[in-house]
């Protein structure tokens, strides 16, 4: 009979313009790493294709690029192989622990990077232990929340501990039963999981700058140094960045959203 | 020696959680090949003693015996007692198939076993054309079924069924219940149900076990136990009796051999047609003063001139009375019964 | 009758020893504060409070507290105006728009500051709107997943809508049961929302310093100068942003702890 | 002219959701001062009409008028229809008291106005001495008692109530049924109760009106509706009923008037204690091939030298068969009622 009124548009047009907001500087970037000079017009001057082959060219682009990767997928190993099975065990056989580790999860929002670094660099840049290592550790304590949350949703939908002794009544062994039946059911929120640790750990900035003092230079410390040099050339490597995040984040929605379709079926 | 009454024999039961003790010295006997069900009020229990049996709570004191063998130390997966959840439990990523099928690929049966073993037990749960469903495509009374049917596959020595049908809708919870007394006959498994509806337990056991607050209240077939309960808690867990004293006996003129304690009278047992001998036979006479038709039977309650209130019970057929009628209902005297 | 062997102890041993591993540097950042000298050794070799004075009589270090404090209390405005009730519109009303926002709360993880700033000084630097209201937008953006993810939890907990149509219909008003019925019930979802927006925009970094090229210090990049210059004194400031951002965490737990007994008695 | 016969009165309700016509003009009148209960299977639609008349869905076709007035446009605050919820929407941050005062302080009740009211209503639900417990702190069915008097102490002019029990336990069910009837018979509130359940209508409403796939199958008094169905998913819905052919009534041997069309026998009917008079009586011989003993009743079925299987249904008295026993049961010929 009566149509909803502003209580049913306004809702969608915020929405609408965070995505703008959001997507607008992208599009910007994109333009200017096309452009030959875009400076005080509205639109650039010119438009070329040739910082992408400066920036290619750069003796610096892959060994920088190796190492971000280098460090995200240790980050993603300590995560899988450490993180996982004490989240599991938490989440299905002990509530008070998993009580533990919300109030953990909370910790790094409230002890900031800067807070964590200079302590890092008393406490631990003297031991006799590599500073990779150390930093290593860092990043998956930081990214350890995230990674938390995305499993701590996959891990509500179904009743995990009937399915978990459910397997070993069926004759499988505690580990058979936790490959075979329980990864294979939280696969999305895992992915999702380990994917933003990846991500936030192949674009960690603040502690490897401050703590391997530029010993260790990152695709991330790369890019700001390139920035005060060569803006077309930032632009153009600030490009390749977001379409290599842009793909994981597709991926990130493809799971999401497939996830919700098996279960609605 | 082992012999099929004590097929499962549980002795001084004792479990524990954070101090409170949640089992009490609990010893029973479960007969090979019936079906016994665990009747009581949710936390009288019930779960904890199955999954002790089963192995999944691993700490307590006292001795359990299933097929003359010791399994207090054996892990679930050493056992052969397969277990059924209220959840279902299904793995969600595999297909009906698959789910049936898991327990014997665990055990690296060949291809053709296992799909000689899943096509028959889909065949006797009758959902051999969902084989390649997913679980989230199956209502719930087919779900459980399935996993019904992926336990019974492995031929375990011991079913336990926790409260199997509570997630299901009315109509649906009395067609499972029938299907699983007809597993059970056909397949001979020896099962355990754990339950808090009493119709339920009733319809589907062999034998009754009820519990409260950690205890054996009473073990037996379900008629004995609603006719001759043992405890008070007993008469008003199982039925909806009439619960008189010896003295409101006497009252309502009804018994010459008064002692002390608690008389049931079963509200079906009060007729209101009169009987054509009344010989063994007493009256109670009242006011109808509560009438509820249930379509096929019809609850009343009348109250007597005493002040009694009695409730009885008949099918929906020759109601000749109305709401405040005066009325006589007519009482085997053999059928009051003394508790305990 | 057998006690849990490895899988009893295992989980706690690793919780403990992440607790041990963030909390480590705290420690010894604050030794750091109060040490005279501490060099290659293991200990310091002398203790003192004048890095606390030094610290405290700087003209930066009141200034540049207030700057964050504005830019943090803006980004909470923000927060409560605009995304509360978005978010509560879409718990509550449209699983659909749920969805969507479901997809932008994971965007920021993959368009990671670095690529947002670069495009923000391009697309909205030179425009004719204050530098700092662009600043506090995307920070507020920034701020959005874990506020939305907050809120989530919140609103999992109770039959919100059912609430909110039984205020009705006993005859308020739907701002009414909004204010009556649905704030108090979010109470501690909320706080630990905007709780984590406020310290997180409080200790925003990166943005703050290239969008804003050092013309906006904020406590964070006056505390990065300062460990260039005097590092006691900056280990001192670690000290009270630690000690600030501490006292934030207890109230946090406080609520997260506060709800679980409510719910429980 | 509004009188008592249309206090509600719904016509032509149509309702689409995202294309789908949900309730497809759905046309009745609901008699002030009355139970009814929408009764149907899950999805028939039962919770969107209510909703729709209490403004929750306000997009639809068709007109709703309550006591004479036109409500289709108001506000769900405006209507003056309070509505019961399956998960109570207590608001927990509010003691007992203050859940029911919500109302009365929205209107601006006085101080002592509202202890009044309140106070009344706590002793009206029986919960005057948890008056300020918080909702965490009651039970299932203590919750939904305050979530009824907090819509009762406004004195709305209609109270729906949308499948209030089907969160709680069996016992508490039956509970708070009854007293919900007593309330609505006490305060002489207009109510119109949703539920799936055929016991459940059966025993609380004056009249049942039953729904499926969003149309009206049939609205008359319960036993109506269980004695005389009007179509075959009534038969099917409201009871356990034989449904037989008319082919299959003269091959029992069992009716002269056959034409053709669907009857049915209600399986309480059938007696197996031979009538005093056989007058108007046949017979059905039978072997007894399935029994059930539910406590207070029995339910047993017959096969037939014609192969029929026969439902039949008594109390849990003066049982003289056993399975497999050969039989005869009784039926008054009158009570075969054609289905229509």
């Amino acid at each position: 009979m009566r149509a909803h009124s502003v209580d049913k548009w306004l809702p969608r047009l915020i929405i609408i313009l965070i995505a703008i907001f959001l997507l607008g500087p992208i599009v910007a970037t994109f333009i200017y790493s096309i452009s030959t000079v875009w400076v005080k017009t509205i639109l650039p001057s010119g438009l070329t294709f040739k910082w992408y082959g400066v920036l290619t060219a750069d003796p610096d682009f892959i060994p920088s690029t190796l190492r971000s990767l280098i460090l995200a997928v240790a980050v993603v190993l300590i995560t899988m192989l450490v993180f996982l099975p004490v989240i599991f065990y938490a989440n299905v056989y002990n509530p008070k622990l998993k009580e533990k580790l919300r109030y953990l999860s909370i910790l790094p929002y409230s002890i900031p990077g800067i807070v964590l670094v200079t302590g890092l660099v008393q406490l631990y840049g003297s031991l006799p232990v590599p500073k990779l290592l150390i930093l290593i550790l860092t990043i998956s304590a930081i990214c350890l929340p995230a990674f938390y949350q995305s499993l701590n949703n996959a891990f509500m939908g179904d009743d995990f501990q009937g399915m978990f002794e459910q397997a070993q009544l069926l004759g499988d062994s505690k580990l058979g039963a936790f490959v075979r039946v329980v990864l294979p059911n939280i696969r999305a929120g895992l992915m999702v999981g380990l994917l933003l640790t990846f991500t936030t750990a192949f674009t960690e900035y603040v502690i490897t700058n401050i703590f391997l003092t530029g010993q260790y230079e990152t695709l991330k410390i790369y890019m700001y140094r390139l920035m005060n040099t060569n803006g077309n050339a930032a632009s153009v490597l600030t490009i390749i960045f977001f379409i290599f995040l842009g793909i994981i984040a597709f991926i990130l929605i493809k799971i999401v959203s497939s996830q919700k379709r098996s279960v609605k079926e | 020696m082992v012999n099929t009454d004590n097929f499962l024999s549980v002795s001084h039961l004792n479990i524990s959680f954070n101090g409170n003790t949640v089992i009490k010295d609990l010893s029973f006997n479960i007969k090979k090949g019936t079906l016994t069900s665990f009747l009581g009020p949710s936390g009288s229990g019930k779960t904890t003693v199955l999954r002790a049996i089963a192995g999944l709570n691993q700490t307590f004191a006292g001795q359990i015996m299933l097929d003359g063998q010791d399994i207090a130390n054996l892990q679930p997966n050493q056992r052969n007692i397969g277990m059924i959840f209220q959840s279902y439990a299904l793995f969600p990523n595999l297909t009906v198939f698959d789910n049936i099928a898991y327990g014997l690929r665990v055990q690296k049966k060949s291809k053709a076993e296992i799909e000689k073993a899943v096509t028959d037990m889909l065949a006797v749960i009758g959902l051999t054309q969902r084989r390649d469903y997913y679980p989230a495509n199956l209502s719930g009374g087919q779900r459980q079924r399935v996993a019904i049917a992926r336990s019974m596959v492995l031929e375990p020595k011991l079913l336990l069924l926790d409260e199997p049908l509570s997630a299901l809708d009315a109509k649906t919870r009395v067609e499972l219940r029938n299907q699983i007394k007809r597993y059970q006959q056909e397949l001979g498994i020896t099962m355990i149900f754990v339950t808090h509806d009493q119709t339920e337990a009733m319809a589907i056991s062999d034998d009754v076990l009820i519990m409260s607050a950690g205890e054996l209240e009473q073990q037996g077939s379900a008629m004995d136990i609603y006719a001759n309960p043992k405890t008070m808690f007993v008469a008003d867990f199982i039925g909806n009796h009439n619960v008189l004293t010896a003295t409101d006996l006497s009252k309502l003129g009804l018994v010459a051999n008064q002692t002390d304690g608690q008389y049931i009278i079963r509200p079906e047992l009060l007729e209101h047609v009169m009987p054509a001998n009344l010989n063994g036979y007493a009256a109670i006479e009242g006011q109808v003063v509560e009438l509820a038709v249930l379509g096929n039977r019809v609850e009343y309650s009348l109250k007597t001139a005493t002040g009694h209130i009695v409730k009885a019970e008949c099918m929906n057929q020759n109601i000749n009375f109305t709401i405040n009628d005066h009325i006589k209902v007519y009482l085997k005297v053999a059928e009051i019964k003394k508790v305990g």
